[in-house]
């Protein structure tokens, strides 16, 4: 949560907040579990008329001026996507408008900007590979044009909603850097597997490229010079996911402090324990520090400040770190109720494990930042 | 009493003529073939003169020693022995026998050992996880029975046991813990309800919770005396300890670190040589920490089972490994989400989901059920390191004064 | 008031004209002559009219706000500016504000700007440091003055202090709380005796211990009313905390995550890459988590900062701020230890001992000192989570009951 | 501490204990701080004539036999060496003894031993190198065989009691392999700059070797062979160093815990409150793991089981990791008075800190605990 929101941004929150308990609430997660998608095309349009999806794509182009901090604004609404462990592709469709609004200085794409933030288009972000690999360095996926066609070759994984996406922005490696080409759901030699994670609704596909041709117009910026581009969209993804983490931190966290002061045990309420107030104090230290370093890597963001990836990934990795942490000692606290299905602590507690792995564990992320530091 | 090199090689010879080696089953909650293999295991072992080798030969055992009951252990390590019977032999029976009157005594101990009888613990309630003296079940004594009304909580395998000992409570106006008695009931009696608790993980049920509704019971299965509840309880929770700890009459059935919890950390050094996230140095800490860590448990484990078989150590020593098992299993699940990166929690459709994510899900379970890390932490610092209490008078008002105070 | 962008620009200009670039002096106890120095450059501060920016004029100070003063410590960062004032300035100052009478605060509110008076806090006492409610120091109401007995200890700066705030008991009936008065005491006066307090790094004292002896102090030094000690005493830990923190008063006057700690981590990753064992992979992770908690603790500092100036967040938030730095002061010198090896706490003969072994060995300061991790931890999850307090009656008892269950 | 002592062992600690209560009480020891070699021959002649350098020797030579397990005898006295925290270069003699009367098969140092038990010649044992180089594989000493003659050239650091010592077993690389050596401390060419540590009473110094020239009969063992002795050594020095940190961590645990009963504080004595409690029993499980993995270590060398070496690096693994952490605690648990020079705390604390560091940091072992796990 950030402290410091406008009128506006506050008005947002509430919105955003009594959406989702209005259209999402837990039981209604938990109904979708068994679902193949985690979610329906009904859900996404009432997230779009909402405005949400509107929040990363430029003004003139049919998107939402809310504080002219768009990565801010966007990640209010990813807080309370967390706090509802709401399903629906929001982090992908963010960073594709970033791509397409913002990146892409050709403009080429900026046609599909309306009908993504209605909610019609829906697209994904095919960017790590397996092996958890999260390191554009290390791709292995290709791409080279010939004459006028792109050839497309390689794996991705992890692609969030990749099974459910009608078009996903790929990052391959081609001759002489990075290249990023949107690929149509229903393009020759692309062959999607769908896939599942811990968390009730959010799914991840594979995709496996063999020989997919493409036209030119399939690119997004230059050839060879997207590099600047899929660093910005990987900030405002972890950022993102940071801001979802926390969401869903804030709320198991209040959750569990409620059972605490309810619980007696051996005569007063668990929540007067001395050993275990000291850990909660400790969870709240831990929760407004992943809140203030997740703020300060929005506002490098929207800044476009020297040091906001370096911001990015200290935010994803105290965030992603401490979370874990907290919501596993929540269930330590809260005692035997919270290892059974029925208690809905580990909806969010499945939500913080996806998003510590997805986009780089911590311990990937504090060897990148080691490196760096001794560069 | 027999010899101990003796019996060595008396066991040893059985055991190679009449067991098969472990196959290696997964862990888990086991189908109705695994139970009825344990049970035919079980009955050949009795018949054998190999159960309860601790137990006086009145109530069936053998009539040695928990010594006797080691050797027994090491001479059958790989090979396949029953798996089901941790709670009934290796935390009931020695209870029942600390507390049961002769008459069951001497009628259920054979049965427990031979593997016809199946007690379990029904201590927890909805109300209250740790806090088991604060039982709300009602125990009402009629001319020659108790009716039992309430519900308990968190008794694994209630699904197919036959009796479990139930705390409940006889008298409203005594302190806390003296109005409590011990029951054994028939788990098929009429008015007693069994039902599944859903585990986090979303997989079969490991627990269950149970009512009772005006279920009567003989006046001979009271366990100890009318106001003795709480001290057959926290003997009960003793041996428990010991059990899960392996230490004590459930050495050797599979308590303590076992080949489970063994085969897994081994799993997360293949899972980091398979994935590319080991080729990074990133984990080789945690990876390193965390197999440190389960040597160490082991040999913390032999130190102090060496010291309760040599009689230098007494009392609550099961809650240090105890507790010890509560800090570690969890860590080592962090560990694994460490190591896996993506991979532990997404997965292909179709494929079994990451057991990875699932055990990081479900690792509070060691470090909740059976005494939380809290209580452990509790006993240790208080009963073996001698640390004050914490002021608090829930020990000497009324009960019912004590109700009042929730709102 | 003076708009904020005017008094940037005027605060820039008398910077750049009067003020010299730091040189990056070493941190620790400082000698007469760095003293001398800064009561040079605090008088002149001063004479300008940039201290006390948000004291009221009436005392001396500029009649603007804590605005100011963030303008004031962000357009001097990078410029050698007072350091030894935080107790005084930050801390003491804001205080006698709140509590003290017309005439204590005319008086010397002031000279404390001018740097010509400094305060210390005397609070804590050889018999309880955390529980300073339990002050045993005596004062004694005599006609026009009070007689003051007892000893005080933990007081930073006392050397060179010139007056100290001294909780001390009046009233031994009264309960705990209650029978305190808080003293403006000089610490020239007869009857004080002052002795140092030799740190675990055996180096020159940061601390002392205070004994006074019939020690006459005027009626006027009286701080707040006879029982209200310990309203006063909270303002001024509320205080300490958020100078500590570096929010509230205390802003920009050296204390939160300070210069020195910034190039101490540094350091760890320049020793890293000096020696061998940054070559090595084992440490990397350690180095970039100090790192990151480094960042992320001056960052969540900018988030408070914020919340309190923009009045989001009242009350006890420097208590998180505080326990922070208590968490990650032990933490990165336990980093150290591992990244510099034996190189860390062993060295040549004649040269300066190893900082890396000593800094872990004083490493709890901060911990524990100005209301430790513990202390911090009750203020947060009591006050700031409003989780319930521990039953206990040493609130509500007269003390003098509560010293005879002391043996 | 073991559990299942032998009488003669317990009789070997309690007499070790009431030696050191007797002759070596911390105010002793704080008197010490300023000496230039920590202890004095005269305290080493003490210790000699108390047996306590017997026990690494073999009967034959004038040694002790206790229990039939010298490194377990041995670790009895490491550890009152710790509780005491007692100056005096027990291990280096203990390691030096192992390496003349058991390793060295030839036995042609065996002369020695009579000396050394009796604390007339007083040894060292020259190990790692600049730069916490703990990794025989990537040791710079190096030794030739020319002629009749051995020439020693490199540096060894942190060599406890290395500027006090008569003589002192280097162990360098050789053409083939690693080779030991005893170097008188006359040697020309030797030059030896004592040093300081965190420690009150312990030296370390370092030995700079240019082309010192011994004659042949200086060799301990074959020449290119001397690995597995080395190993043995590394492995007998690593517990006993476990051995006495334990000492030291028991002791600081008892002193606080003791401390914290008769310390009140909000009108009941701190070891009452619950959230010290519970750090305390983490504690007393760690100092039992901690005694159980040492226990376990010293019964594998003695055995000279397969697995020796993995469990003394597990050993001080799990005892330097667990032993920091638990005397920094302690000064927490005690508060203020443990920041000050006069409170004995310390003491303790700078023994283990130096401990944690000599022969390698956990973090060092753990490196290899991995790399062996991988292999």
């Amino acid at each position: 949560m950030r402290l410091d929101l406008t009128e506006e941004q506050l008005l947002l929150r509430d919105t955003a907040r009594r959406f989702m308990e209005a259209e999402s609430p837990l039981p209604r997660v938990r109904d979708q579990f068994d679902s193949v998608e985690g979610f329906s095309r009904a859900w996404w349009s009432k997230v779009s008329e909402m405005g949400f999806t509107s929040l990363m794509a430029p003004e003139s182009l049919g998107g939402t001026t809310l504080s002219g901090n768009p990565a801010r604004d966007a990640a209010i609404v990813a807080e309370e996507f967390g706090r509802a462990v709401a399903p629906g592709p929001f982090l992908p469709t963010a960073v594709v408008l970033q791509a397409i609004g913002s990146d892409d200085e050709t403009g080429s794409h900026r046609a599909l900007v309306p009908e993504l933030i209605s909610g019609q288009l829906m697209v994904a972000w095919a960017f790590g590979e397996p092996g958890s690999c999260w390191r554009p360095e290390s791709f292995r996926a290709s791409v080279r044009v010939s004459g006028d066609e792109i050839i497309l070759n390689g794996t991705k994984a992890y692609v969030e909603a990749g099974a459910e996406a009608d078009l996903t922005l790929v990052t391959a490696r081609s001759e002489r850097g990075l290249t990023q080409v949107f690929v149509p759901a229903d393009a020759p030699g692309l062959s999607v597997t769908p896939g599942r994670s811990l968390d009730f609704v959010r799914r991840f596909a594979t995709l496996r490229f063999e020989d997919v041709r493409l036209p030119l117009s399939s690119l997004v910026g230059e050839p060879d010079q997207a590099e600047k581009a899929v660093t910005r969209q990987l900030q405002l993804a972890l950022l993102l996911q940071c801001a979802e983490t926390n969401g869903s931190v804030e709320r198991a966290f209040e959750m569990t402090i409620g059972y605490m002061g309810e619980r007696y045990a051996f005569g007063r309420p668990i929540a007067s324990y001395q050993a275990l107030k000291h850990r909660v104090a400790d969870m709240a230290l831990w929760i407004h520090s992943a809140m203030a370093t997740t703020d300060s890597g929005l506002q490098a963001f929207d800044a476009r400040a020297q040091n906001a990836f370096e911001l990015a990934t200290i935010a994803k990795t105290y965030v992603a770190t401490k979370s874990t942490q907290i919501v596993s000692d929540l269930a330590q606290l809260t005692g035997g109720i919270a290892m059974t299905w029925d208690y809905d602590l580990h909806m969010f507690q499945r939500r913080v494990a996806v998003n510590r792995a997805v986009l780089g564990t911590p311990e990937h992320h504090r060897l990148e930042i080691y490196r760096s530091l001794c560069a | 009493m027999e010899d101990i090199e003796d019996f060595r090689r008396r066991a040893q010879a059985w055991i190679r003529e009449n067991l098969v080696l472990e196959t290696g089953e997964p862990t888990g909650p086991r189908g109705a073939e695994a139970r009825q293999r344990d049970r035919d295991l079980q009955r050949m072992i009795f018949d054998a003169g190999f159960a309860g080798l601790a137990i006086p030969t009145e109530y069936g055992g053998a009539g040695l020693s928990l010594e006797h009951q080691r050797v027994w252990a090491a001479e059958a390590e790989g090979y396949a022995t029953p798996k089901g019977y941790m709670v009934s032999i290796g935390m009931m029976l020695p209870t029942l026998l600390d507390h049961g009157n002769e008459t069951l005594k001497r009628r259920h101990i054979p049965r427990m050992l031979r593997g016809d009888e199946i007690w379990i613990q029904l201590l927890s309630e909805p109300s209250g996880g740790s806090d088991m003296a604060g039982a709300l079940t009602k125990a009402v004594r009629r001319s020659d029975s108790y009716l039992i009304n309430g519900s308990k909580m968190w008794s694994s395998g209630a699904d197919t046991a036959d009796y479990g000992m139930c705390l409940a409570r006889i008298d409203w106006d005594a302190p806390k813990h003296r109005g409590l008695g011990m029951f054994a009931i028939p788990l098929r009696a009429k008015g007693v309800t069994i039902e599944p608790i859903i585990p986090v993980t979303g997989g079969p049920a490991h627990f269950f919770i149970e009512y009772f509704d005006d279920v009567e019971i003989p006046r001979e299965n009271l366990i100890g005396g009318e106001g003795d509840g709480w001290t057959v309880a926290q003997r009960l929770l003793f041996h428990e300890r010991n059990a899960t700890a392996g230490v004590g009459y459930g050495y050797g059935l599979g308590g303590g670190s076992s080949e489970g919890s063994t085969s897994w950390r081994k799993d997360i050094v293949r899972l980091a040589k398979a994935s590319e996230v080991a080729g990074d140095p990133a984990t080789a800490q945690l990876i390193a920490e965390d197999y440190v860590n389960m040597v160490v448990a082991r040999q913390l484990g032999e130190r102090i089972n060496t010291g309760m078989r040599m009689g230098l150590l007494q009392g609550h020593w099961g809650s240090l490994l105890k507790l010890g098992m509560g800090i570690d299993t969890p860590f080592n699940a962090e560990v694994a989400l460490a190591v896996c990166g993506a991979d532990g929690v997404v997965w292909t459709d179709g494929e079994a989901p990451g057991d990875v994510g699932l055990n990081w899900l479900s690792c509070r379970g060691i470090s909740i059920a059976g005494g939380s890390n809290e209580i452990q932490r509790n006993i240790v610092s208080e009963r073996l390191l001698g640390l004050p209490r914490e002021p608090g008078d829930d020990k000497s008002l009324p009960f019912s004064e004590l109700l009042k105070r929730r709102r």
